[in-house]
């Protein structure tokens, strides 16, 4: 009977689209369970297909992320650029299993964090489950690995507009506070029950929940804000744009373009959190939007009166990918189309127009591929999803109100991310000084801040 | 044929544009640069792996050579020792050597109107 | 009743090694089903090996693909190598979703393509579910994609003998032309039920079916006759063979042949469509094939009076994944070995004598490794499969028979693919002029057709 | 009723922390049971987590390995380093069907190797299963390239300490001798049921089995510690240490330490035979440990004066990995964090300042990461392992007890594989000359050995 | 000793096997080759990253060193000149050196016979 | 001013490090360096790739620059022939120019003092 009900709610929040797992709230039911039935047990195809998703995101981070991003900078910093990345993934890590984890999924809390009751996984055990967004469950040790990523490849991803010229402590400093006033808060409000996105109804309205299945808004618009909000405060890199800084190896980005892509479907079907039907749409979506972003940057090229570049495709994959994220399950594979060609030619011109108008250095894009893709991501899903479009909604919810919801969404993150952006860098520079010696610019950061040379 | 003279210059990598639009400035239609390893005053930064220490002394350089005519060529040294110089140890050198005869391949224009 | 004939059936198929799926006909079943019973639900398990098997294809043609065919050619060629397999990838797969799909494996249909009644994926949800060889099921979705993967990764294979010298928009119009008439009706005629080829007693013989487990011959031979005849058209690259034209970087190659190596698991043990003891049989195989070919190229080599390479270990390696494709599921370890041996010998010779004979300019062996490697494996596997060899066969079919049928399938997929291919050539010459300018070739199509460098 | 003695039984085993599977003796199990029911059958799911398992361990030796390894040599040896590695896996995995498994894990022998009963994989059929930790099974063929893998990538490491200086042919040999006489015997004694160290109550003491989730001892101390034999026995590179040997791409090695991390989970969270909780437990720590060790490295450089460096994060990532390893699953997440810090600083001081003063050259570190980050790892298993310190052990066995054991086990492992190190590496002397000539040294191994460049 | 003529000449990089050959025609023993980026009148081609436009002019060149005895100086520029000629801009040049003295390392000749 | 000498040299890589030495022994404050391909009497290893095979004889070389007074010219030379020298073929060339002038960027200091 409780179980019923259990059941029957989580489906009616997997309608709702919610983006994951609700811990806190299946948490609390097993408790009510445990008098009246054994707790129940993972399907190992399920768990199987978590662990495989939670090593697809690993590997987006390094060496997927750092190839991507590395490749673009120039040869003096890649090695700071990889380093950075890895480091800030690990760094993350650690506070995930500290306090992250319990302030975005713990139980408890209210609609912005989730309380401190699992700091340092208290109670957890390898027998301990998380439910989906079925009456099935998975090993809540592997629900916590994959958050885990999520965590730290979004704090990598807003490296990319700061990069050659950061220090590395600063960037250390950075993604600590980073994490605990931006990440686990958003994270928690958007996927955890209980959230403020999650629940709907925000401001007293009747609106329905926000629509964002692996992290269009809590990874993607976030990372992208505070990227743009971190490269302001930190300013241009010395000799940018007179002075040329074309990337030192395309043929290395590619390669993390590519990684990038499988792995990012860990990210997307992932957020199924079972191997079922609504994965494997995630997983096509995530196929075609990608393979139309690609081809449409490349043709916007030409229009543009330019050729099609190997860089121009792969920065339209990745805008694709950021489109997709939150759309993955909740589109059908020809709105995931259109919304990946969409979001392709709109970064082009964020990246190749509107950053140049605006002169600001966001070194690799972060904010006009992830940021704005991420936008262009959240805001169709809410019309992507509806039925007329072939989106799996059931049509309960206009096409109007859900995009309400997703507007909604996307400014309270953007409002969040770069209030706490703001604070988090000007205290990594009250601690660090934020930024190298003109000479270590000059030099290079691999030698300046790591002594050591990327090739020889 | 007016006689022509070949500079060598060895500057620090991040000089070369600013040199080259001196060298533009002065009337030098074209150079040929290449990267090099200099060896000299300036200490070079230690690199460690895995606690093996290397503190080479082989310092990236950029090599120009230019062929100009004798007229300009002490303009050019000028206008190279103004721009490359950063004051700090290192800037580098200018070598003036004498050239016997210079040849643009294209045509076979030889002497100054080979460059 | 209905269930239980359905399941005899398929496991016959499945006795007769058969490549892949059956949807159509399975799908054919739920219809009379429908009545009787609630449709079958995938079990996770076999979900999540599909999923991951469908990621490691993806993973072998970016990068995998994309690293071994582009260190193989010269540096100024490095990015427009990636990108032609990057984007003729891409399109693929929204060629697929469009039209591929349904030809290859919709409804209907006769021996050569199986109707458009699935065009644009009409029909499939979540909830669909494709057949596999006993009674489970998979989600359709993931079965879709894997066959995607397929049909992406074919055509970008063919590319390896034309680089460094097609366009690029002639690669996109070639590959369009060609999956429509090379690739699907080739895919439908070995694996989809109603298949020319599927189906056995081929022009009224009573032969039986062809075996192709994983797609040695929908795959390698029809991507490497494809290769060769586009070669023949497209001519030579400037300066070969005189000129020496090293690879640009062996070790960029050696990662792309562990990558595809490791990705190649995804479509041989994949082709179980569940992860089964077949699936086991076909990993085994995977790894004892290939490792046995990469050293026995190597051992040729120092027969031959030259050192052993490390390109040879690489060439070797692929060489022993092509032969053991169609033989993954049909063979046993030790007949794999020795099929993955007598592949790599045969391959060695062919691309280090045979081709500097002829003087083709098959610029990366796409037709020297994989449509020869192909050939060995298509027909080896006919022998192989035999109990006495220790394969899973039953002893049913003769050796004979069976190899008579596997060189009517070899011969039928070489006719159909060089006519295809030579159509769809001259549609891309006469649409595109195929070639790119003396001057382009001259200064490298990285930065003549993409303007870039792929090192700075 | 035999079921539930067998499952019992089995628990039992597992509790004990033991490593690996007892194949043996559920292979004897089955044969009782035959009469009384049919053999049981693989859950998809787990079947797809060990598949999946088993091609990370792939991808951590090719590319991974390669990549990790060869970015750390100079150019000139570049193919060389990568070509050993892969041509010894492949040379493994060769002889791990032929005579491997069944010495290891075969049926029947001794506390030491466990006889010849399945040489050439005598009996195993797709319908064979191999029993984990739990009464469920999963394919034996699966299981068999599980356990392939590790003895590929174990041989592949002790490469490590010779690399640019010993001979091809020497390589051969040495892994052919090597594997026979020092891993499949320690892989039986740790892991197989039957085996010395598996059994525990060691020279008839009654002291627990030694714990060894995933090859801390079998894999780590003993490529450790045979990588520092041959490298003694080899001698030094010319010029070491006068001449600096820098690494000729660090990027390279960067993404390699990342393979290595994405793969490693196949290794640990595979060695639990299935994807349930203790997979999730086993994950988590491989998190977490490494994440601790890569910033701890860098911390160390900072206290002892230098800068924190990349090479020194991707060598404490290594490090943690190592230490955590047989740890994985037997260790709750804070112990693990400590147990790679510690690693992770015993290992700094080992490569930087043991190894100059000792004066050998181990080139790579093959002995310092593997060797000395094996030994903390093992011994401090048996400390974290305790339920004080939140392992998951239930306190029945006390921790002086358990350290004894793992002391025990880590000598057992030094002393066998010295041993026959020298026997493997005199041989290859004998047959070969084991070392290249001074000019082919000079010249670098890829010219010499193999006629090639990496980079044209 | 007879003297000795020094030449640099900055060619495109595709013409080189064929000037080697010319050389070995004239009788020119051994040659010293290095890649160097150029800088002139022949225009480069832009290159796009993300929008940002580079339209460098410094184009790869390979740049030929090589002693010669006078006798056949003017010899060996002529094969130059010829066998680098494409008759478009950017073909390059041909500088010549008088040299003071010319050694072989291994045999300690100097002139001519060091060649 | 004094006038200087300026000194190129061809050897094989793995000497460049005894050379620099020898040089620093002679009391030559910095040098320039460069990696080339050089092509002479000595043969290279022949490559294959899959059968496709290139004998080489593009050897990769290191071409020391130097500029010294000429006073210690002669010893310079000495200095390089000794140290280069393995006695066995393609131990390369040592040339000697004489330089019109020489100037040091950071100081325009000329001649000797610009060394
Ligand atoms: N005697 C020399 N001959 C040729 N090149 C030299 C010589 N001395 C210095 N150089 C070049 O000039 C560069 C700068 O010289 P260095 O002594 O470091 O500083 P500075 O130019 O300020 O004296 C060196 O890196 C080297 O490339
Ligand atoms: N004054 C010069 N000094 C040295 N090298 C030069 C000079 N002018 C041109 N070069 C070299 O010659 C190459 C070709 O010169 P360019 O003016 O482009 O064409 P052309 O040789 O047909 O006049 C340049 O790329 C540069 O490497
Ligand atoms: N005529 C030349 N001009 C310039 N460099 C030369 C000349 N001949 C040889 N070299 C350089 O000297 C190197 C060694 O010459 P080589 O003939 O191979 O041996 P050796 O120096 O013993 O005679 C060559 O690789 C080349 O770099």
């Amino acid at each position: 009977m409780i179980q019923m009900r259990e059941t029957a709610m989580l489906r009616l929040l997997a309608r709702l689209g919610a983006g994951l797992s609700v811990l806190s709230f299946s948490a609390a039911a097993f408790a009510q369970e445990a008098a009246t039935k054994a707790a129940p047990v993972p399907n190992p195809g399920n768990n199987a297909w978590m662990m495989t998703s939670t090593l697809l995101v690993l590997m987006m981070i390094l060496p997927g992320l750092a190839l991507f991003y590395g490749g673009l900078t120039r040869s003096k910093n890649m090695l700071s650029t990889m380093t950075q990345i890895g480091a800030v993934a690990c760094l993350a890590m650690l506070i995930w299993v500290m306090w992250g984890y319990t302030m975005a999924f713990g139980d408890g809390g209210n609609g912005f964090i989730s309380g401190f009751g699992k700091a340092f996984l208290h109670g957890v055990t390898p027998a301990s489950t998380a439910a989906t967004f079925t009456s099935e469950v998975i090993s809540e040790y592997v629900f916590i690995c994959f958050q885990m990523t999520f965590a730290a490849i979004t704090v990598a991803l807003v490296l990319g507009s700061v990069v050659e010229r950061m220090k590395f402590s600063a960037v250390m400093v950075f993604a600590t506070v980073w994490l605990t006033i931006v990440y686990f808060p958003i994270a928690h409000m958007v996927w955890a029950s209980g959230g403020f996105l999650f629940e709907g109804k925000m401001f007293g309205t009747d609106l329905p929940a926000a629509l964002d299945f692996a992290g269009g808004t809590v990874v993607h618009i976030n990372a992208g804000v505070s990227a743009l909000v971190a490269a302001l405060i930190l300013g241009k890199r010395k000799g940018y744009p007179s002075e040329p800084m074309p990337p030192h190896s395309l043929t290395l980005t590619m390669v993390g373009a590519g990684l990038l892509w499988v792995g990012w479907f860990g990210f997307n079907a992932g957020s199924a959190l079972e191997a079922d039907g609504s994965a494997g749409l995630a997983m096509i979506n995530t196929f075609v939007a990608t393979a139309s972003a690609g081809l449409f940057w490349m043709l916007t090229e030409r229009v543009m009166g330019h050729k099609g570049s190997a860089l121009g495709f792969a920065s339209g994959m990745i805008a694709g990918l950021v489109a997709v994220t939150p759309a993955a399950g909740n589109s059908g594979p020809f709105g995931a189309i259109i919304l990946g060609a969409v979001a392709s030619v709109v970064c082009y011109f964020a990246v190749s127009k509107l950053k140049p108008a605006l002169g600001y250095d966001d070194a690799l894009d972060a904010f006009g591929v992830h940021g704005i893709g991420g936008m262009i991501g959240a805001i169709g899903t809410g019309i992507v999803y509806a039925p007329i479009f072939g989106g799996p909604g059931d049509g309960s919810v206009g096409i109007g109100a859900q995009v309400a919801t997703q507007i909604i969404a996307v400014v309270v993150a953007i409002v969040w991310a770069a209030v706490g952006t703001i604070i988090a860098t000007y205290i990594a520079k009250l601690l660090t000084g934020l930024r190298v010696s003109p000479e270590v610019e000059q030099e290079g950061l691999d030698i300046g801040e790591h002594g050591e040379r990327a090739y020889n | 044929m007016a006689s022509v003279k070949y500079i060598i210059a060895v500057i620090k990598p991040f000089k070369l544009d600013e040199v080259r639009e001196a060298l533009a400035g002065v009337g030098v239609a074209g150079m040929t640069v290449s990267e090099v390893k200099g060896f000299g005053r300036q200490k070079g930064q230690t690199e460690i792996y895995r606690g093996a220490e290397y503190s080479t002394n082989m310092l990236p350089k950029v090599k120009i050579e230019v062929a100009v005519a004798d007229a300009i060529a002490a303009q050019v040294v000028e206008a190279i020792s103004e721009t490359a110089n950063t004051g700090s140890i290192g800037d580098g050198k200018i070598f003036v050597f004498d050239l016997a005869t210079a040849t643009r391949i294209r045509t076979g224009e030889t002497g100054e109107d080979a460059l």
